[in-house]
């Protein structure tokens, strides 16, 4: 017989509550919003968290393993590169830059998105269809080709490269935008509004807006994960970060040339980069999976 | 002789609030050629039956039954497989959303041809497939579509949902069944089509023998068409028998309620009077009441319907209620 | 009715290339240094052979009649001349450009021989043990940065087993002239004597890099076939087919495959562009003589006309593959051909 | 089930892994080819036309030959194309007398009807000289080394009495002409091919497709991916055992590294000095090391404030941890450069005091100069690696620190190698890291073409310093045969150039070469460009 239950009411129906419900029953997608905490406070605090200086060059500590391997050096715990700069604090510092940057550029493109998306969505007739295909095609251009091109006209740099991240993010979110606004306004309760007499910007803002935020989040993770990507390969070509920076794509590429000597510092940088984008990428499953159910029931 | 024999059929699922029982003791049977109504409101877990016949339920949900025999052969036991396969082949089914049931990306001559089984065609191999479009573009007449050669070349989003639903027809008679289960056949159609509906399945059920388990909630086409009906009220069965005497002299509350908010059935009704509907609402799975399910609604309900009312039987009359109506003098 | 979406198709296709000659065509001024130099690519103009190319490029009338000129130049085929090496740039190009697209090619073929299959068992066997191994693989395989992983693999299986070489496309030993610009068929149509040996050559040049631009495509493909199944397998019309007996390869052969396939077509038309930027950075790591590497090299050298051209190039190539996938996906997809034309 | 279909495809995947990796036999003419891993394209195929050691390595001794060669053991001169030669006791005028029946390349695009005579001697050189000569202007007209020596007035006239005769004048004595003619610049090329471009118009070809005497002859080049060679068949010399000689580009160590260690690249140019010992212990690889004339420096551009001031650069110079550079970038495979000329040649001066590293004693020079908040600079950092400079962009970092601790703010630019050479030679630069790799064991072959006024046009002068005085010390120098002398005169020059320091020597690196255990023949040059024509592959079975 169903339990006879007359107090335990289920407080908070909205759809937070139940994205977050299923959100915590998968342990993966947990697991990976702790880490892209860990990463987020470690971009923010970073330069405050660094043992040393990460540009300090110490020059009788060149190329120390790291401190588990027997001639490290416990004071460098990650061991130094091969100009004595210590790795542990260039790769804490590396965090405000690859991922820090990534997180700035994905929520710029966001919002350029959301802009462009909600035009492309809204405006109707020949307006509409050729706006959003020009949009979609012309902005299909590789992201590391806008980048040299950026890079021919400006120079090299990071903030240059953030431009060409941003404008290679674009078509996902207007792409992404579109097509939810679209559904959106298929649904019987728009025309209800519009039957109350709301008008476009009304509708927009009370009606349409509200209900994709959920996508948002979807495509907001995974436009993530490509920046950091994209960031870091940018930084490995020597087109993004410059020199004595310590942003991760560039340190792997300065430790290519050490690659027989010192393996580590090519994998630690590496390595962080792919668990940076793994746990966006478990998080952005996990929303996906969890938008999914809640839309099933 | 006895086609389909259920006795006390459960089907529960596990939810994350605990084990819901959808459908609680139910009983079916069904005799050749013979047309058997099902009627309950949406969500008595009448299409839940169906599906668990055809064996299309889901692993999540639960199925245990003291008999469910298919031709006396008890499904439950058998393996998967060789379950599936006498399913296959002896019971077809057709659904509310016809046009939601064809592969959209798919001829309907090539879904068509799918349907009809390679042993019922006479002839070698080799042009099996020159009989199969023989035999589909004979399906097809036989369920009422002149034009055959525009409706097998063209895709599912080309055809009206009445035409859809032919289509379906067409496929499930392809293999000749000996049971069609049609669940709600016509919500989707407007009235003219439901009504032709209605005479093709009767028709197919008188030339052909094939029995048929018409599911629905609309109880005047139902009380025309059918030899038998059972009432289901959330997932418990309230009442089953003839049609025709049940409607005339129902011993069970919610039968009795059913039959007075039809306006066909109330000859003498006043212009402008209150239609008659049962107090409250349908209780939703997770708050399923104690006992006889109607409890709380049922205008005659006493203390001892805490208990649920065992099926209880005069002549071929099943009713399960403590205190049925058979005091009432007959209308 | 469907030349008429066709045609619109057409018209959109040539008004996107009119932009983007147009960009390509700002990109001159916009590029430092002095615009006749960045469109003739001739490095040191010589004093008397200025005015005649001031003329022919009317680099002192209006910014339209530049433009047509420079339209006219594209359409002609002179791309101006590489400023490294002096070469035409369309001639480099034609030496490039069909070592990315054989890259490319093949990592889409890995994609899909690996990726349809692993997608569809992932799909069916949802919450089996293999099913979950094959979407935690997938997770991990798109979250690999490209380089490192490449690094990863050159150190494992050229250094660590060698097995592959690390770089090029054919040992340099053998003298191939390129006439098709691929290099298997080059090779048959070289009609040298040691062509079996020079093939097994290419194919071990080949495995590395293709693996490994392979690794992003394939991952994408299994998560997308995935999503695309899993809702196509809740469809009434996948029961319905069940319930008529067919067995469960027929039902999602015949039905889920079909199905499934149309939104991953074109949502693979979007990753298209990712594609090629991977390739590229995977050009560099295995020095494969693509296009990606001759456009890397082109920016440290600050050789504009090359980057114009690779521009012009690689845009085209990714729009035409997007809405020959868009065009693909309406002709395959009868509901989406409802709404292109009704 | 989808199961058969992914069964099928893995195991198609493992039979084509099987089949890929059993090493094919190689046919005939590629199993006796050679490949040299080299860090860089060559700008022409003319070495006249350049200083760059890349190009020299890959053209200069594999395509022609010179008059007269120098003997690698002990530095003498050894006959090359001149079988011997005379000298007028007056000094002024040398005679050559060449070697018979010596064969020019036979190309596709070139088929020689006669051998080398006179006539191709006095082509090679006066293009060189006249400047109204037909080829003089072709490819830029620029011969960046023949400047620096003066060489247009040095030689007044070429004379070619009989076929294998040749003459030359020169205005006054010069005991480093024959060490010239020895370099690898002084090239003979063919003056019937020469004739053959006029008529086809086409003069420039002479030095993108050459045509040369050398062991090997031009096939094939591809811009930053290869250079391939064919044997030359009738050489003069003792034709090369290789049928075909390939230099594979590779401007990244690592990768050139990889490449040996897969076998891919028999020889490697410029392997990281940080992996030697590492690859030393490989079975399959040897190390060979040679103490050779080089020498890493950083130029100052005197043309520019505050570069101009000496206190200025003295400064800079007692800023930079010279040692830590030494440590971190030569990784000790070099030894600290007390002066410009390595100690390794006569005219070393050992009595020299090198200049200190002291930052706080820089830091009140500094102050003294007129500039107590120090000033922004460049640092131009070469992107390639060269023997003198393994990885100029790493010690340019570790500058940019050591003078950022006495205020001075320096960037670092690094440009592609020719955009780089371009630019620099416009004199853009604030200060570069370069240096300079002999050619011969003359002292003059380090001082004209680094600090002379003439190396300033022919922009080998990097620190543009132009200083009378130095350049009558050098002119004194060449008037003498006498070594003491000689030597006197560039103790004196080395003196003078430790008080101005144009230029601050960082370094002489020993040279070294990694190549594969199977190739015998092969040494490296002291002086100048490599010489693969005696290279040969052991073919016994240890297949890779």
């Amino acid at each position: 017989m169903a339990k006879f239950q007359w107090l335990h009411q289920k407080t908070e129906h909205g759809p937070l509550s139940q994205l977050w419900d299923s959100f915590r029953q998968q342990h993966a997608a947990v697991v990976g919003l702790m880490l892209f905490g860990f990463f987020s406070l470690i971009a923010l605090f970073g330069p405050l968290l660094t043992p040393y200086d990460p540009y300090l060059q110490n020059p009788d500590a060149l190329l120390l393993p790291p401190s588990w391997d027997d001639l490290g050096d416990v004071r460098y715990l990650l061991g130094t590169d091969d100009l004595g700069r210590d790795q542990l604090s260039r790769l804490i510092k590396g965090a405000s830059y690859t991922f820090g940057i990534a997180l700035v550029t994905a929520i710029g493109a966001l919002l350029f998105g959301l802009l462009l998306g909600v035009l492309a969505g809204m405006s109707k007739g020949f307006r509409a269809s050729a706006f959003n295909h020009v949009l979609d095609l012309a902005l299909t251009i590789p992201s590391l080709l806008l980048a040299i091109i950026i890079v021919a006209i400006l120079g090299p740099g990071l903030v240059n490269t953030i431009w060409a991240i941003m404008l290679a993010l674009l078509p996902q979110f207007v792409h992404g935008i579109r097509n939810t606004i679209l559904q959106q306004l298929e649904q019987e309760y728009v025309i209800a509004y519009r039957l109350d007499g709301a008008n476009n910007w009304q509708i927009l803002r009370y009606v349409i807006l509200p209900n994709t935020w959920e996508q948002l989040t979807v495509l907001f993770s995974m436009a993530l994960s490509t920046a950091i990507l994209d960031i870091a390969a940018l930084g490995f070509l020597g087109l993004g970060a410059q020199a004595p920076a310590a942003e991760w794509g560039l340190m792997v590429a300065d430790a290519l040339d050490l690659i027989y000597l010192s393996p580590w510092s090519i994998a630690l940088p590496g390595l962080l980069i792919f668990i940076a984008v793994l746990s966006v990428n478990l998080v952005s499953d996990g929303l996906r999976t969890a938008v999914r159910k809640r839309q099933e029931n | 002789m006895l086609l389909l024999d259920i006795r006390n059929l459960t089907l529960e699922l596990e939810t994350s609030q605990g084990l819901i029982r959808a459908v609680d003791r139910v009983s079916l049977s069904l005799r050749e050629g013979e047309i058997r109504g099902l009627v309950g409101e949406s969500g008595s877990g009448k299409s839940l039956i169906a599906k668990a016949i055809v064996g299309v339920l889901n692993q999540r949900w639960r199925i245990k039954a003291d008999r469910f025999h298919w031709c006396g052969v008890d499904l439950l036991q058998l393996p998967f497989d060789q379950q599936r396969k006498i399913i296959g082949r002896d019971i077809a089914m057709i659904y509310q959303e016809p046009s939601k049931c064809l592969d959209p990306t798919a001829l309907i001559a090539e879904q068509l041809h799918e349907s009809i089984p390679n042993q019922l065609l006479k002839g070698g191999w080799w042009n099996r497939a020159r009989q199969k479009r023989k035999k589909a573009i004979a399906l097809l007449h036989k369920v009422g579509i002149k034009e055959h050669q525009s409706v097998l070349e063209s895709y599912p989003y080309q055809l009206s949902e009445g035409v859809c639903q032919k289509v379906m027809i067409a496929m499930a008679i392809a293999k000749n069944p000996k049971l069609l289960i049609a669940d709600e056949p016509t919500t989707a159609l407007e009235a003219s089509t439901q009504a032709q509906l209605f005479r093709l399945i009767s028709s197919l059920n008188q030339l052909k023998g094939m029995s048929v388990l018409l599911i629905s909630n609309e109880l005047d086409s139902i009380a025309r068409y059918t030899h038998r009906l059972s009432v289901l009220y959330c997932g418990q069965l309230v009442e089953s028998g003839e049609t025709a005497r049940l409607l005339a002299q129902p011993f069970h509350p919610y039968t009795d309620a059913l039959i007075k908010s039809v306006p066909e059935f109330q000859p003498d009704l006043a212009p402008k009077s209150q239609l008659y509907a049962l107090p409250g609402s349908i209780p939703t799975l997770q708050h399923l009441p104690v006992g006889c399910r109607l409890g709380p609604r049922c205008p005659n309900a006493r203390k001892e319907c805490v208990h649920t009312p065992a099926l209880e039987r005069k002549q071929h009359h099943f009713y399960s209620c403590h205190f049925p109506l058979q005091y009432k003098e007959p209308q | 009715m469907i030349w008429h979406y066709l045609i619109r198709r057409l018209f959109l296709l040539s008004f996107v290339f009119f932009a983007l000659t147009c960009f390509a065509f700002s990109l001159g001024h916009l590029f430092p240094g002095d615009p006749l130099v960045n469109f003739s690519g001739i490095s040191q103009p010589d004093d008397e052979l200025m005015p005649v190319l001031v003329q022919q490029y009317r680099l002192d009338d209006g910014y339209l009649q530049q433009y047509i000129a420079f339209l006219q130049r594209i359409l002609q085929g002179d791309w101006g001349l590489s400023l490294a090496s002096q070469q035409p740039v369309l001639h480099e190009l034609k030496l490039v450009f069909p070592a990315t697209l054989e890259l490319v090619a093949y990592a889409l073929l890995i994609s899909f021989v690996l990726g349809v299959p692993l997608g569809l068992l992932a799909a069916i066997k949802a919450n089996h043990w293999s099913g979950r191994a094959i979407s935690t693989i997938a997770l991990l395989g798109y979250s690999l940065p490209i380089f490192w992983w490449a690094l990863l693999m050159i150190m494992l299986f050229s250094i660590g087993l060698g097995w592959f070489p690390t770089s090029g496309r054919i040992s340099v030993l053998y003298e191939i002239p390129a006439v098709t610009g691929f290099m298997l068929p080059d090779i048959l149509l070289s009609g040298q004597t040691y062509w079996q040996a020079a093939l097994q050559d290419a194919i071990r040049h080949l495995w590395l890099p293709a693996f490994v631009l392979a690794t992003y495509p394939t991952t994408v493909m299994i998560r997308f076939t995935r999503d695309a199944m899993l809702n196509v397998w809740q469809q009434s019309y996948i029961k319905t087919a069940r319930a008529k007996g067919l067995s469960r390869s027929q039902v999602l052969y015949r039905h889920g495959l079909r199905n499934a396939m149309l939104p991953v077509m074109r949502q693979l038309g979007l990753q298209f562009s990712t594609l090629v930027t991977l390739a590229m950075i995977s050009e560099l790591i295995f020095s494969w003589p693509g296009i990606g590497l001759w456009l890397l090299d082109s920016i440290n050298q600050r050789n504009y006309p090359a980057i114009q051209g690779g521009l012009l190039v690689i845009s085209s190539l990714v729009i035409l593959v997007n809405i020959l996938m868009d065009v693909l996906h309406t002709l395959f997809n009868p509901l989406a051909r409802k709404q292109a034309n009704g | 089930m989808p199961k058969p279909l992914i069964k099928g495809s893995l195991a198609t995947a493992l039979l084509v892994t099987l089949l890929a990796a059993c090493q094919p036999d190689m046919p005939a003419e590629v199993r006796s080819g050679l490949v040299y891993c080299s860090e860089g394209s060559p700008e022409s195929f003319n070495p006249q036309l350049v200083t760059s050691g890349t190009t020299i390595d890959a053209t200069s001794r594999q395509l022609f030959d010179r008059l007269l060669d120098i003997n690698a053991q002990n530095g003498e001169f050894k006959p090359a194309l001149a079988t011997h030669w005379e000298r007028r006791e007056d000094g002024l005028s040398y005679t050559f007398f060449l070697r018979p029946n010596v064969q020019f390349h036979h190309t596709d695009y070139f088929t020689p009807t006669r051998p080398l005579t006179s006539e191709d001697v006095r082509f090679s050189f006066e293009r060189v000289m006249h400047s109204q000569h037909p080829f003089h202007n072709v490819s830029g007209g620029e011969y960046p080394y023949f400047q620096t020596v003066d060489w247009a007035n040095r030689v007044v006239r070429i004379a070619t009495p009989t076929d294998d005769q040749v003459v030359f004048y020169l205005r006054q004595r010069d005991s480093s002409f024959l060490s010239n003619l020895a370099t690898d610049f002084a090239v003979i090329h063919s003056a019937e091919y020469a004739e053959q471009l006029l008529q086809q118009n086409q003069r420039q070809r002479l030095d993108s497709q050459p045509i040369g005497t050398g062991p090997f002859k031009f096939r094939e080049y591809r811009k930053d991916v290869f250079i391939r060679y064919y044997r030359h068949n009738n050489y003069w010399g003792e034709p090369s055992q290789l049928e075909q000689l390939v230099f594979d580009i590779e401007p990244n160590n690592a990768k050139r590294m990889a490449r040996l260690l897969t076998h891919e690249c028999d020889i490697i140019a410029y392997p990281r000095m940080a992996e030697l010992e590492l690859i030393s212990k490989r079975a399959d690889v040897k190390v060979q090391q040679q103490t050779s004339m080089n020498v890493g420096f950083w130029a100052f551009n005197t043309s520019r404030a505050p570069f101009d001031n000496s206190k200025v650069r003295r400064a800079l110079s007692m800023a930079i941890n010279r040692d830590a550079i030494l440590q971190a970038v030569y990784f000790d495979q070099a030894e600290a450069a007390t002066s410009l000329l390595p100690p390794t040649s006569w005219g070393h001066n050992p009595t020299l005091l090198p200049v200190q590293y002291d930052p706080g004693q820089a830091r009140t020079l500094l102050a003294e100069a007129g500039y107590p908040y120090g000033f922004n600079m460049t640092i131009w950092a070469m992107p390639i690696q060269r023997l003198y400079n393994p990885n100029a962009t790493r010690m340019a970092e570790m500058m940019q620190a050591d003078l950022a601790r006495i205020g001075v703010r320096a960037s670092i630019v690094t440009l592609e190698w020719n955009a780089f050479r371009r630019q620099l030679r416009q004199g853009d630069h604030d200060t570069v890291l370069l240096g300079w790799n002999a050619d011969n064991t003359d002292p003059d072959n380090f001082f004209r073409p680094l600090l002379s006024c003439n190396g300033v046009e022919s922009g080998t002068n990097r620190a543009l310093w132009c200083d009378p005085a130095f350049d009558a010390l050098l002119a004194q120098a060449l008037l003498t045969d006498d070594q003491a002398i000689r030597r006197s005169y560039y103790w004196a020059a080395q003196q003078y150039l430790t008080e101005h320091l144009p230029l601050l020597p960082l370094a002489h690196a020993k040279r070294f070469q990694a190549v594969n255990q199977r190739v015998e023949g092969v040494g490296i040059n002291p002086y100048g460009g490599i010489d693969l024509s005696t290279a040969f592959i052991r073919s016994d079975e240890d297949t890779p």
